[in-house]
């Protein structure tokens, strides 16, 4: 199946408008900045807990995110940073969050892996690998039974494509046509083991065909690719067609977690990943596109440097929880 | 008062919350055309329709996690789980999604879902159908816990467990649903957390759930006779539990049973031994005695089946050795 | 996928033997009766528990097995009885275990739904539907390690094709190309749930190609066709090229357990796959190789329900367990 | 003696017992190359290889079922489950199959696997990643359940759990690897359901479990310096569970605290404090003190992590409130 157009049945997505290809680049840097300055507090001592860098992996969030309505869904995972941020939170109260303070989205109690904002459809970052997938199919199962139009986004990993969880969630998607699509973010590790030690086919977009449903594997560091994909699942979805396995095959630049030097990745893969850069890549394309001027590309990054530091200081700024605060929200 | 079966009392709380409100809805196994396994959704599909009485495909974990989705977007799902011996499979989506997300999103999630399932022995089902396994899901914070043993408490707790804002294990018994009991003609609700005394007495107090509280009440009639009295408490929820009663029970009699049919090793008698322990252990007059499901696997065999889960007659011998 | 030759990269099974074909009758034949007599006891409660009976669904272990070596491994699956009849244990302690006495393969511990035999190779029939899978993938792995030649296979409904507990076991095994085979029983329901509520794809077999291995669809009333099927896919999996999916097509008689009406199914559904009986069809088919006279056939049968009856006897006078012995085996 | 560090005693343990019989082998996520998440198996799989040191594809479930069946065909698989809290994916085959197979089967099904996994909270890692989740193992009839609390302990015990005919859960504490400790040059094994005696006292009794213990030893120097005399007890197994010791202790003090990381709601502590009064209630002075994790998720920030997870300072503050 990998390759099939995944809007099988729906008509192709429009050309992207220039104030859509911007917003994409703007989500990109907020990314690429968010998570450089995440790992160099880490690196500093200053947030607790592990960090699971998604450095290098920015085209997919943002592109996926940008072919969703503001009231959709979506479930996150572990190395979920890039989605909650391209679904719209506000920077500072993540990074609040990644500080383990109160004016996080968690008030510190779930930190990196489990910021959520349900004000954005943002289900939550999940710890579980494969966890956050049937929670999607549920908000899309919610949205259908709603008749709200919503459509429910699932990212998840490489890996995560080989948990039962992935599989019974698809197929009940499908059975029920749900108003659900289920990205894949295939950067060919799960921690240390290859994704050629973790599935035969080539593809995890051709497992598609085990549900009846199209599947499509696209460039993970081409923005506007995953965004058509996605863009043409969402169609699918909203139409009442059922569900799509959009695969972005893109690469984390750092180990596993902040901490790993991932000496299982040979150099020249990384390397080559690293000079198949989705930003400046994305920058240049906008530029010959005539959408972003290399200046305007410059101020952005600096404004949102601005924008980070400031969410910085407030997360330094805010107040560490109580000890007695962790008795609270247990139970409705 | 009508007196029906426990799975209709099953059956009347969801139909009644259904109608009282069109969030909720049901999905789960052969609940809809076929009624269930023990018919406990039976006639429900007829009237509200595929949508909302869900057969789903074969996948426990999916049915758990799309419940756990759907609750956090808007609706109020009741997933039923056939066996809680399945729950090994939707173990993930109940535990570590569904009674952690509103903490680890510090008050954001909002997951009113409902998780119905079954336990107990005595149907020769061996040892992959019969556990009792309501400790497990009381050592997780986060779920509450409820047992109904009457069909009275079926639907009233029932009810509650649709309308509560949490998620909440609602842990039936496959012996007890064509057990019949009087029940309220009107709308009733029955509160999580105020335990029954089914039965009150003064020598020894009888600590019960699920189907043992009607064992536990055959004991106390049996012991009557021979002129002893019996307190038979069913908490209805393990969580919340209410102790208050517990407690206040035995300071009146001074000796304590606890009897359910889970396993017995740290099984609810160990926590609710503890409780009494910790709060009331100078009026203890001899120790707590445990009458639970042996530390074993359910065997096939009825023979072998109805030894290892305890009796009316098991009640009575540990009632007996505490005077 | 399906369709295609489950034997793919293994040259095709040679002609099946006359005895080879009569062997495979002679285990219809003692499935069939034992299955009936099997409802006959339970009706008149002669049998604790419930039964899951395979009347209808002789031809799919009668042909697996006959494939398959005395050394190999098989899982079962609630449904088990033929399973374990075709790989060979004794009917006479087969039948003390369902009525629970201390002759019976599990010494009453088990019942119907466990019955396992390890001295065949039958590592037990299950309670959980999707629960054998994985064991099975255990057993070709340790017959891979061990380089014992043995071959492992997993039987299954099409409900369980649904299980996480699939997904996970079949691509485990083709990553590792251990010698297991994957045959699904389809008959079509799982309880009351048709396999189109179940699975959008029309085979099961179709899955096959989310693992990159071969998957086949056959008609699982004949057990030629069956056998044919899993012959190869056994020479697959004995060569070292991985495991093979192998989707058998037949029908229940019965409800999903002794007692359960089956309302669910339309009445000429189950009429039709009546007509379409296994035994009779196949009894032709012998006559007409001449493999099998239709009065030898007859005799057959006499002999079984002989057989049969001896083993009723045999469980009948058998002793029940003392309660005591539900303490034993319970800790190695 | 060599001083080494519990992740080191746990690699050690496999290597000796993997050279000792072929038929032991290694799966689990990264174990292999990348030498587990805590390295524990770090370097086996350059001395034995990928067959027997197999990293997986990312499926606990098939993890625990493959090693559930190469278990009962010849084999003895140490299957590694990365964390606990992801046992409950792998539950099924744990519970219903690895637990219940060789009764199940009359005898039949021999299945020496272990299943290596890690507990405990202090990295801030949140409520799916830091759960003790022991009393589920131990309410499970077939199930041995192993907790070593120092390097000695880990290795003896797994070398005991490796050898042992039946499944066993070997539960590590992921603050534990990198503690170091004595371990002898010689090889020895520690068997199952002895306690580790690890201090003795006369005033009050501690039985700790994993981490726990060594707060306890922490929390006995300390009042020591006060002079109240304190005999901690590791039982080392909770299944099977050495109450002989605990008892004799008890009888001794007089006083009992149990403390561990899990939840206090069903955990350990209400089965062992309930064992102690069924068996020495009239020994006890004062009620049983539990110190354990407090009935919520584990929290993220480490205020509040450290506050809900026990340390020194509890089991002091409870050892004083028993005097
Ligand atoms: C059920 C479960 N198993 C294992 C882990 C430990 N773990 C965290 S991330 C990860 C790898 C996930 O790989 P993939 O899905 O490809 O995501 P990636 O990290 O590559 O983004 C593992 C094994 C987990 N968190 N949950
Ligand atoms: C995990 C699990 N879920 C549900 C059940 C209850 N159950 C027993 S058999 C069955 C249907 C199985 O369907 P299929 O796999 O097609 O096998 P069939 O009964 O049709 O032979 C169900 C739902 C179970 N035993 N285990
Ligand atoms: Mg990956
Ligand atoms: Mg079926």
């Amino acid at each position: 199946m990998a390759g099939q157009p995944v809007c099988a049945g729906v008509g192709k997505h429009a050309a992207p408008t220039a104030e859509l290809m911007r917003s994409i680049h703007l989500t990109m840097v907020r990314i690429r900045r968010f998570e450089e300055r995440a790992v160099e507090l880490f690196m500093a001592q200053e947030l607790p807990g592990f960090l699971h860098s998604c450095l290098g992996q920015e085209a997919v969030p943002a592109g996926a995110c940008a072919a969703l309505r503001e009231d959709d869904y979506i479930t996150s995972t572990h190395r979920g940073h890039g989605h909650v941020i391209a679904k719209g939170l506000r920077l500072d109260r993540m990074m609040a969050e990644l500080f383990g303070r109160t004016t996080g989205y968690c008030k510190g109690k779930g930190g990196s892996m489990h910021i959520a904002d349900f004000s954005k459809g943002i289900l939550g970052a999940n710890g579980i690998v494969g966890g956050g997938i049937p929670i999607a199919v549920g908000a899309a199962l919610s949205a259908s039974m709603r008749k709200s139009g919503q459509v429910a986004a699932a990212f998840f990993g490489d890996g995560a494509a080989n948990q039962g969880s992935f599989h019974e969630s698809v197929n009940m998607a499908a059975v029920w046509k749900l108003p659900s699509v289920f990205v894949c973010e295939n950067n060919l590790y799960a921690v240390s083991t290859h994704e050629s030690r973790q599935r035969l086919v080539p593809d995890v977009s051709a497992r598609a065909a085990a549900y009846g449903i199209p599947g499509v594997t696209v460039d993970g560091n081409d923005p506007l690719a995953v965004w058509a994909a996605v863009t043409d699942a969402v169609a699918r979805a909203r139409a009442g067609e059922g569900p799509s396995l959009v695969e972005c095959r893109t690469y984390k630049w750092l180990g596993h977690y902040v901490g790993d030097p991932g000496k299982y990745r040979p150099a020249e893969e990384v390397a080559a990943w690293k000079a198949n850069d989705p930003l400046p890549r994305y920058e240049r394309e906008l530029e010959a596109r005539g959408v972003l001027p290399a200046a305007e590309a410059e101020r952005v990054r600096e404004q949102v440097a601005r924008e980070i530091e400031e969410a910085v200081e407030f997360a330094r700024r805010s107040p560490h929880p109580r000890p007695e605060d962790a008795l609270e929200e247990v139970e409705a | 008062m009508s007196n029906i079966f426990y799975k209709e009392a099953v059956r009347d709380a969801l139909r009644e919350e259904m109608r009282r409100d069109e969030r909720v809805f049901l999905l789960g196994l052969d609940i809809g055309r076929f009624g269930g396994t023990y018919k406990a959704t039976d006639g429900l599909w007829e009237e509200f329709g595929d949508e909302r009485v869900r057969d789903t495909p074969l996948s426990e974990a999916a049915i758990a996690g799309a419940a756990v989705g759907a609750a956090m977007t808007g609706l109020r799902p009741v997933a039923e789980i056939m066996y809680i011996d399945f729950t090994t499979i939707a173990m993930d989506q109940i535990v570590n999604q569904a009674a952690k997300l509103r903490y680890m999103s510090g008050g954001q999630a909002h997951i009113p879902v409902v998780f119905r399932t079954q336990e107990g022995a005595g149907r020769s089902s061996a040892a992959q159908h019969a556990q009792s396994l309501e400790a497990w899901f009381a050592h997780i914070p986060g779920l509450k816990v409820a047992l109904p043993a009457t069909p009275r408490d079926a639907k009233g707790l029932l009810k509650t467990a649709v309308r509560d804002e949490g998620p909440v294990m609602f842990i039936e018994h496959k012996l007890l649903y064509n057990s019949r009991g009087e029940v309220p003609e009107d709308e009733y609700l029955i509160p999580f957390g105020k335990a029954n005394v089914c039965r009150e007495g003064s020598d020894v107090t009888v600590v019960a759930l699920s189907r043992m509280v009607l064992r536990a009440i055959e004991a106390a009639a049996e012991l009557e006779r021979e002129g002893i009295s019996v307190e038979v408490i069913d908490p209805r929820t393990v969580v919340p539990l209410d102790m208050e009663t517990i407690l206040a029970s035995v300071e009146k009699t001074g000796r304590l049973v606890v009897a359910h049919e889970g396993y017995e090793r740290c099984g609810m008698g160990a926590e609710i031994a503890t409780q009494v322990m910790e709060r009331g252990l100078y009026s203890l007059e001899k120790p707590v005695r445990r009458v639970c499901g042996r530390n074993v696997p359910v065997p096939f065999a009825p023979v072998m089946e109805n030894y290892v889960i305890p009796g009316a007659a098991e009640i009575v011998r540990a009632v007996k050795e505490l005077l």
